[in-house]
């Protein structure tokens, strides 16, 4: 516990260093490794030590009663170094620093992951998780390789433009994947809904809730060193909206499919990284064109979302925690009714998923708001690119129509109605210590959105070195930006005054009436069961019937005849990605290890044949290269 | 559209005017209110009640007999088999009563009970929605409730209307003579509501 | 008043009780497979306790079409025999009558459950082995999975309708699979009829489906004149036929104009319902009562036309018949309605006859089952209607044949009008034959019903059975629904539109 | 024009739309040939059920009484926002269009919930139908409005409303229509109207909006309906503006002109809802579509 401390102490420093670049050189043995606390950094640093210190609470409720995690001790040894090494990876002012406190996190986390590891779902997920952490530092290794070309200390301050566009474009791109894999966008997103799920649920807040947003982080630093931003190439911003996009929409129809309440939040981080890059995408789409609005409020939408998405993100993840918990299961068609048995639980659920959704008075509001805010400058500008923020638009309303029947799905069915088994009917509140930090986070979430001017002049200060422009001189459509987020103050707190007022309406209403007490409409049936109530799975599968592709697979025996004896029916979730895509790769290896195989054939004078044929190649090599 | 609007124009208007007009015409055989005592009667004879196959006809000895209009069938026999003509069916439609003992015709009834509700007269009065029950039935009721909602009753003028759910609506409309079977469900939606035996 | 073993009758024709035990159950089901086979149609399936030795006798009126006759077939069972459903699926829902009223199991019916929810008889042959189960909780069939969920519809509908439960195994919006359990208008009739002579049977056989009024009286009334041997005079038999014409015309007129309210079209929806009230009128200038009752009485009918009356419907006939053919015109012509009712709620010609399908919902289907056509009865033996069929089973099919049969009634109304015989003879008294079995078909709106009654030695009513459409009709709801969307079901539902009470009874 | 006509409108509509579903009923009647009820009927219905108590079923919790309030008071926020023709709505900013659409969202999230918080399976068929359909809607609607915005490059609803008359003379008509046509599918899909939903039918299994409040009773089926009313009234207002353009110096007659437009309205959705069936459930996801590409095709051809 002590550990927590001072990670939020260091949390603090970074906070109150904040106006200032300090840049903290510090000689470690092998070479010039230095840290230091910039903008950037010190953004991405407070929602770290927030959901860290907040995860180490709640573990340690957590852990107290959880029978699931064998052995605390190593669950904390590992959570610290997690910790430290999350801090280190942006506080880090050298690649090489950088890069060993990216392994070094992953590697924690991984360990994190199998905490649970008697199990074979989290064993398979935990190798998942390690395979597509090192095929992202592949590249990453590649990426700072290359942008270290002429920097023999492999110092942030050394690194710089590379000249010709190509190359820049080719480290745009390795930074992307590299980054992309560890942020979970879309087409590298499949281990995180594995790794997620399988971690226990302190760990799986911190690293849905940030770890994953040190990608974005990565991304955001190495477009640091790529030069003059109006000199990058238009496709960077197209291909980031379209990631976004593709994530985001990809990512929630996924979070739909979702049965597992963990699972589905897992896939809804896929959904807000895309939210955050359509927002990036159309911060350089605005670079590009010269629209200094577009390009702005896309940044900061995108910076400001990486803060709401940890906040509220790691609020559900403790929460589903707390009900994995509290029940026995995460699988939404065996819950419901846990609002009766967990009221503080579900009140907390329901502030995650509102926030999540976007929707006003909380924090996910505002950002998306932002990032609308960008497109809607990008259209109305005369000309130039018109078609990427319309695209922008349409994803971002349908993301937020999804990802409100997403979460209506999780807490609707998840929290409300009757219970669905035994087990959640006799679902218990959670204790002190695991409440406090859902309660924290939750009034962060309704905090951000109701200081929604503030939130933006932090994110627009934290942009500064990417962006040096200030909320004051941004104007759409006529409006600077302080003046237009007090409007948005003045409508969330009216809302939030309109609401108040109509209950107390309600109440003096209701005073002298009489009211009372029965069972829901049932249509007069006698026995009516908790069957009878929409399942999660029923409930989404006509939005998913409408995405043909991404429909989970239907196991059924139908009823057959005209007196059908038994009859079943259930559904897969699969991702499509992952069927389309990874399994024939692996596939593709699989086969080509089989063939590789058949080389070793076990007798010595193949054997001795292969050596003398590698001699034999190098030979011919080495002679026609000194040629 | 257009033939919409043409097959409109042929169908008409189609609203009754009543109440606030005169009542459609009823047809030359319908039978309404009965009435006991227009002529004298043989205060010893018993071929009233004896034909009545229900029973709804009482008759205590030495007096008029009594109608009980809330099992009667209007089936006709009565008058039939009375010698004097003291039992009659009028073309009096309005048979509604506020309670159960209303129902019962005597020869001294006078005129139709008046139908009164003080809540129904001052909080629903612009405005009653109902759920209607069906208990036993034999489904005439049901065909016929749903007639006072075509355009020529059109009871929705008056601000009634039949609801989805009895949590939308101010007052139950049960039909029929409630079955074993339907004891239960008839409870249900009649949280607010007591039973009245009948 | 032990039923005959095996003789064939005209429609409403007597057969004396015979005094051997029947048929053996082999050759009962031999009979029974053959004729289904052939093209016949199982009216009735039931069971007559028997004093004379310790069990009961099963009998079942087949309905034979192609000779125009009905076959009754009687054998003697205990308290249980081997299930006829799993061949003959028509007997389905007739098994599991008789496994409820009398307790005596079909052994290998798969789905022996409850039906009425009724108690048991008290006479019965068998053992009660029916505990008295709450109304609607029976054991029903399931589609296991996390996915599915259940919805439970009634007894108390939405709308202003008869109760009943529906149980739909759902996932998402389709559903997997619909069980239908009614008995929450059960009142008892049949039982009441069967005891005897009482002044109130033709009241209770009048209430027995109130829209049927004049299907229902018509064939009791036909079971007591062939019981006493009397005819009624034929202006009496062509004014049943006139009301049983406008009972069809006010059913299938509203019938089209509530299917046009569940798909939301307006126009049809209220002009149909008002025409239906219309013609209901018309019935209630015949005899004072809109739905025809006190019209049919045994032996004749309870009023005259005169001539003015006569020219007066003629009259609003004409009227009546422009306002529906223009309104039903408009909801055929409206594309939007025809996409929704094409396709919804299939049901096969195999499969309408496998499960025994009837009237409106049979004819949809494509059979011909018509038993004005089949088994002439009254007029129909003068006056013929055409049979109306159309072949695809679905919503659109039901509604074309409403269509084509409000046309039927309409000509066939009007020609009767023109020709009405004079005679005038008032309804003979009736005494009934002692020690006799009748069977009478009719047609009524939703189509064939079937009552079956046998006298005593007193040549007092003993025994009596109804069948009512819909009890052949509800399976074939339920297996229309399969694979459906269920916000189809009300649609589908109001095309087949099925009596609660007149399954109930 | 003075913020207080601003003021006067933004009263109207809260006073006058529940009179908007009267009109539609009465339209209604006259195509049917009825009486019908009095224009009035909905006030009688609100003044009825705010004097009655409650019943609650003991599944629900606090979710089930906050799902009509957050309703209704998402629906007096986004009718800040909405201008009456060219009349300014109260409160405006840039891209408050966005502002609009998501205080409806938390409004429909909350109905949502309440629905799911009965457990019972029509409540939840009526949600499952309700997001189905509004996650279409939704980006539908952002299209056709920022086509509006283009053509008047106004960025908040009120400057654009506030210029659409003159640009409808500049521009020529046929972007400006065909973004209302797709504002006024979406009026149908989001305020329950045939040929998407059928407020008529009390029918459990068919209905999408009902059937999400069929447990809740007095005042909370009160603040749904005239939450429903309201949200009536904005997509009225929004599609009168980009079909009825009307301008006038007289502010007063701008007043008269607006809800004459809104009027208009309800008179055609009235039509609408006499002329043509249901569609079957599965098919409005079409609808929705149609109504996209209409958007997008005149977004395309204003951004061309």
């Amino acid at each position: 516990m002590g550990a927590i401390l001072a990670f939020a102490a260091a949390g603090t420093v970074a906070w109150s260093g904040r106006p200032m670049v300090i840049p903290i050189p510090w000689a470690i043995p092998f070479g010039s490794l230095s840290f230091g606390v910039d903008r950037l950094s010190a953004f991405f640093l407070f929602p770290i030590a927030m959901v860290g210190g907040l995860g180490a609470v709640y573990a340690g409720g957590y852990l107290r009663r959880s029978s699931g995690v064998q052995a605390p001790r190593f669950f904390w040894f590992f959570y610290s170094i997690f910790f430290a090494f999350l801090l280190l990876v942006v506080t880090a002012r050298n690649g090489l620093l950088f890069l060993m406190a990216w392994e070094g996190r992953s590697l924690a986390s991984f360990f994190l992951v199998m905490v649970e590891h008697r199990e074979p779902t989290v064993r398979s997920a935990g190798w998942t998780y390690l395979i597509a952490a090192h095929l992202g530092t592949a590249c990453l290794l590649a990426l700072f390789i290359l942008l270290g070309d002429r920097n023999p200390t492999q110092d942030f301050e050394g690194f710089g433009v590379s000249g010709r566009e190509g190359i820049r474009s080719l480290l745009f791109l390795l930074a992307l994947i590299g980054f992309g894999v560890k942020a979970g966008m879309v087409p590298w997103h499949v281990w995180l809904p594995e790794a997620h799920p399988a971690a226990p649920s302190p760990v799986s807040a911190v690293m849905s809730g940030v770890m994953i947003k040190t990608g974005i982080y990565g991304l955001l630093r190495i477009m640091m060193f790529l030069g003059e931003p109006t000199l990058w190439p238009a496709w960077w911003g197209w291909t980031l909206v379209g990631l976004g996009a593709l994530s985001g929409v990809g990512g929630v129809l996924l979070a739909l499919a979702q049965k597992d309440l963990k699972r589905l939040l897992a896939y809804s981080s896929v959904e807000n990284i895309g939210v955050i890059s359509l927002g990036l995408g159309l911060w350089l789409c605005g670079v590009r064109v010269g629209n200094p609005a577009m390009a702005a409020l896309g940044l900061w939408g995108a910076l400001l979302h990486v803060w709401n998405h940890a906040v509220f993100k790691s609020l559900l993840f403790m929460s589903a925690g707390a009900v994995a918990h509290a029940t026995g299961t995460r699988s939404l068609d065996r819950l419901g009714g846990l609002i009766h048995g967990m009221p503080f639980t579900s009140l907390a659920f329901f502030a995650g998923s509102v926030s999540l959704c976007g929707l006003p008075p909380f924090n996910g509001f505002i950002s998306e708001l932002l990032l609308y805010g960008s497109a809607l400058a990008g259209i109305l500008q005369p000309e130039g690119l018109r078609r990427i923020p319309v695209l922008a638009v349409g994803a971002l309303g349908l993301m937020g129509g999804l990802a409100l029947a997403c979460f209506a799905t999780a807490f609707g069915i998840g929290f409300l109605g009757q219970a669905r088994s035994e087990e959640a009917a006799q679902a218990h509140e959670v204790s002190f210590l695991i409440a406090v930090p859902m309660g924290v986070a939750a009034v962060v979430c309704l905090g951000i959105g109701l200081m929604s001017p503030l939130a933006v002049a932090f994110t627009s200060f934290a942009a500064f070195d990417l962006m040096p422009i200030l909320p004051g001189v941004i104007r759409v459509g006529g409006w600077e930006i302080p003046a237009l987020f007090q409007r948005i103050l003045v409508a969330n707190v009216a809302l939030c005054v309109m609401l108040v007022v109509l209950m107390a309406a309600r109440r003096i209403l209701l005073l002298h009436r009489r009211v009372e007490e029965s069972s829901t409409w049932d249509c007069g049936y006698a026995a009516p069961t908790a069957r009878m109530q929409y399942t999660a799975s029923s409930f989404i599968w006509d939005i998913l019937a409408m995405a043909r592709v991404l429909r989970p697979r239907v196991k059924e025996c139908r009823p057959l005849g005209l007196f059908p004896r038994s009859a079943r029916l259930g559904t897969e979730e699969q991702d499509i990605f992952q069927r389309l895509f990874y399994n024939r790769l692996w596939r593709g290896i699989e086969r080509c290890s089989d063939r590789l195989r058949r080389l070793q054939e076990g007798r010595n004078q193949i054997y001795v044949l292969y050596l003398a044929l590698t001699v034999l190649a190098l030979l011919l090599w080495k002679l026609g290269f000194s040629q | 559209m257009f033939d919409i609007l043409k097959a409109r124009l042929k169908q008409k208007y189609r609203t009754l005017s009543y109440p606030k007009g005169p009542p459609p015409p009823l047809p030359a055989r319908f039978a309404g209110r009965p009435v006991i005592g227009g002529r004298p009667c043989d205060t010893r004879c018993r071929r009233c009640a004896d034909a009545c196959p229900v029973g709804a006809l009482q008759r205590e000895e030495g007096q008029f007999p009594t109608l009980d209009t809330g099992k009667c069938l209007f089936c006709r026999e009565c008058p039939g088999v009375c010698p004097t003509g003291a039992i009659s069916f009028t073309r009096e439609f309005r048979l509604a009563a506020s309670s159960r003992e209303r129902l019962t015709v005597t020869a001294d009834s006078q005129g139709i009970p008046p139908v009164r509700h003080e809540i129904a007269a001052t909080i629903f009065r612009r405005s009653l929605k109902l759920r209607q029950v069906s208990a036993g039935g034999c489904n005439a009721c049901e065909a016929d409730t749903n007639v006072l909602t075509t355009l020529a009753w059109d009871i929705g003028r008056f601000g009634i209307q039949f609801v989805a759910s009895p949590r939308h609506a101010d007052g139950l409309l049960i039909t029929g003579p409630v079955t074993r079977n339907m004891q239960l469900a008839l409870k249900k939606p009649t949280t607010r509501y007591r039973l009245r035996n009948s | 008043m032990n039923p005959p073993i095996l003789c064939s009758l005209r429609n409403g024709e007597t057969a004396v009780c015979s005094q051997e035990s029947g048929v053996s159950f082999e050759q009962f089901r031999t009979l029974l497979g053959k004729g289904i086979e052939a093209g016949h149609r199982l009216s009735a399936l039931f069971v007559v306790p028997d004093d004379s030795f310790d069990g009961a006798r099963l009998v079942a009126v087949l309905a034979r079409p192609m000779s125009g006759d009905l076959q009754m077939i009687g054998c003697a069972v205990g308290s249980s025999y081997p299930a006829l459903t799993p061949g003959i699926p028509a007997a389905h829902w007739f098994e599991r009558e008789i496994f409820e009223q009398w307790g005596i199991r079909p052994e290998g019916h798969p789905w022996l459950k409850p039906i009425r929810f009724q108690p048991p008889r008290s006479r019965s042959g068998g053992r009660p082995s029916l505990l008295l189960p709450t109304v609607g909780v029976t054991e029903f069939f399931r589609v296991e999975g996390e996915d599915v969920h259940e919805v439970a519809v009634g007894p108390v509908h939405a709308g202003v309708i008869e109760p009943g439960h529906f149980r739909f195994q759902c996932h998402g919006e389709t559903v997997y699979h619909l069980e239908i359990s009614l008995g929450y208008q059960h009142r008892g009739i049949e039982r009441a009829v069967g005891e005897g002579n009482s002044p109130r049977m033709r009241h209770y056989i009048e209430t027995l489906a109130g829209d049927s009024t004049i299907g229902h009286a018509t064939a009791y009334c036909r079971v007591l004149e062939g019981l006493a041997g009397v005819r009624p005079s034929p202006r009496a038999e062509a004014v049943r036929m006139i009301a049983a014409e406008l009972e069809r015309l006010a059913n299938h007129i509203g019938d089209l104009g509530a299917m046009a309210g569940d798909v939301g079209f307006l126009p049809a929806a209220s002009y149909c319902g008002r025409i239906r009230g219309d013609v209901l009128n018309l019935t209630a200038e015949l005899c004072g009562n809109r739905f025809g009752r006190g019209l049919i009485v045994p032996g004749g009918t309870g009023f005259d036309l005169d001539q003015t009356l006569e020219s007066e419907l003629k009259r609003r006939l004409d009227d009546i018949e422009a306002d529906a053919l223009s309104a039903i015109e408009q909801l055929f012509e409206t594309p939007s309605v025809l996409a929704r009712f094409d396709g919804v709620g299939e049901v096969s010609e195999s499969l309408a006859r496998q499960i025994g399908l009837v009237g409106v919902a049979g004819r949809a289907s494509g059979l011909p089952c018509d038993v004005r056509s089949e088994f002439p009865y009254g007029f129909y033996q003068f006056v013929h209607v055409p049979v109306c069929t159309w072949g695809t089973g679905d919503c659109l099919a039901r509604a074309l044949v409403r269509r084509m049969e409000i046309q039927q009634s309409f000509a066939a109304i009007r020609a009767l009008l023109q020709s009405l015989p004079a005679d005038r003879s008032p309804p003979a008294v009736m005494t009934l034959a002692p020690r006799r079995w009748v069977a009478s078909l009719t047609e009524g709106w939703r189509g064939e019903i079937c009552h079956v009654a046998a006298t005593d030695d007193e040549g007092q009513l003993a025994f009596y059975k109804v069948v009512d459409p819909s009890f052949h009709n509800w399976f074939g709801l339920a297996c229309a629904m399969r694979d459906q969307l269920i916000s189809d079901f009300p649609l589908c539902n109001k095309s087949f539109n099925l009596s609660y009470c007149g399954h109930d009874l | 024009m003075t913020p207080a006509f601003s003021f006067v409108s933004f009263g109207l509509a809260i006073t006058l739309s529940p009179l908007l579903l009267g009109v539609i009923q009465k339209t209604k009647a006259f195509f049917a040939g009825r009486e019908g009820a009095p224009l009035m009927q909905p006030y009688f219905d609100f003044v009825k059920l705010f004097r009655k108590g409650g019943v609650y079923s003991r599944t629900t919790s606090w979710v089930f009484w906050a799902g009509p309030i957050a309703n209704l008071a998402a629906a007096l926020l986004s009718l800040t926002f909405v201008p009456l023709g060219r009349i300014p709505a109260p409160a405006a900013f840039p891209g408050d269009v966005f502002m609009v659409a998501y205080s409806l969202s938390l409004g429909r999230f909350l109905m949502v919930l309440a629905a799911l918080d009965t457990g019972s399976a029509f409540e939840g068929m009526g949600a499952s139908r309700e997001v189905r359909f509004s996650l279409l809607a939704e980006p539908v609607f952002f299209v056709s409005v920022l086509t509006l915005a283009v053509v008047t490059q106004g960025a908040s609803l009120s400057e654009i409303y506030g210029t659409l008359p003159r640009h409808m003379v500049h521009q020529g008509i046929s972007t400006i229509w065909l973004a209302g046509g797709a504002v006024a599918l979406v009026l149908l899909v989001e305020n329950a109207r045939i040929p998407v939903d059928d407020p008529t039918t009390h029918l459990e299994l068919t209905m999408i909006h009902e059937a999400m409040v069929l447990d809740h009773g007095g005042i909370d089926i009160g603040f749904v309906q005239y939450g429903a009313a309201l949200k009536l009234w904005m997509f009225s207002a929004l599609v009168a503006g980009a079909f009825f353009p009307f301008s006038s110096a007289r502010p007063f007659l701008e007043v008269m002109g607006g809800i004459g437009g809104v009027f208009a309205v309800a008179v055609a959705v009235g039509i609408v809802e006499s002329s043509m069936a249901r569609l079957r459930l599965i098919r409005v996801p079409q609808l929705i579509l149609l109504a996209g590409v209409l958007a997008l095709m005149a977004l395309l051809w204003a951004a061309r």
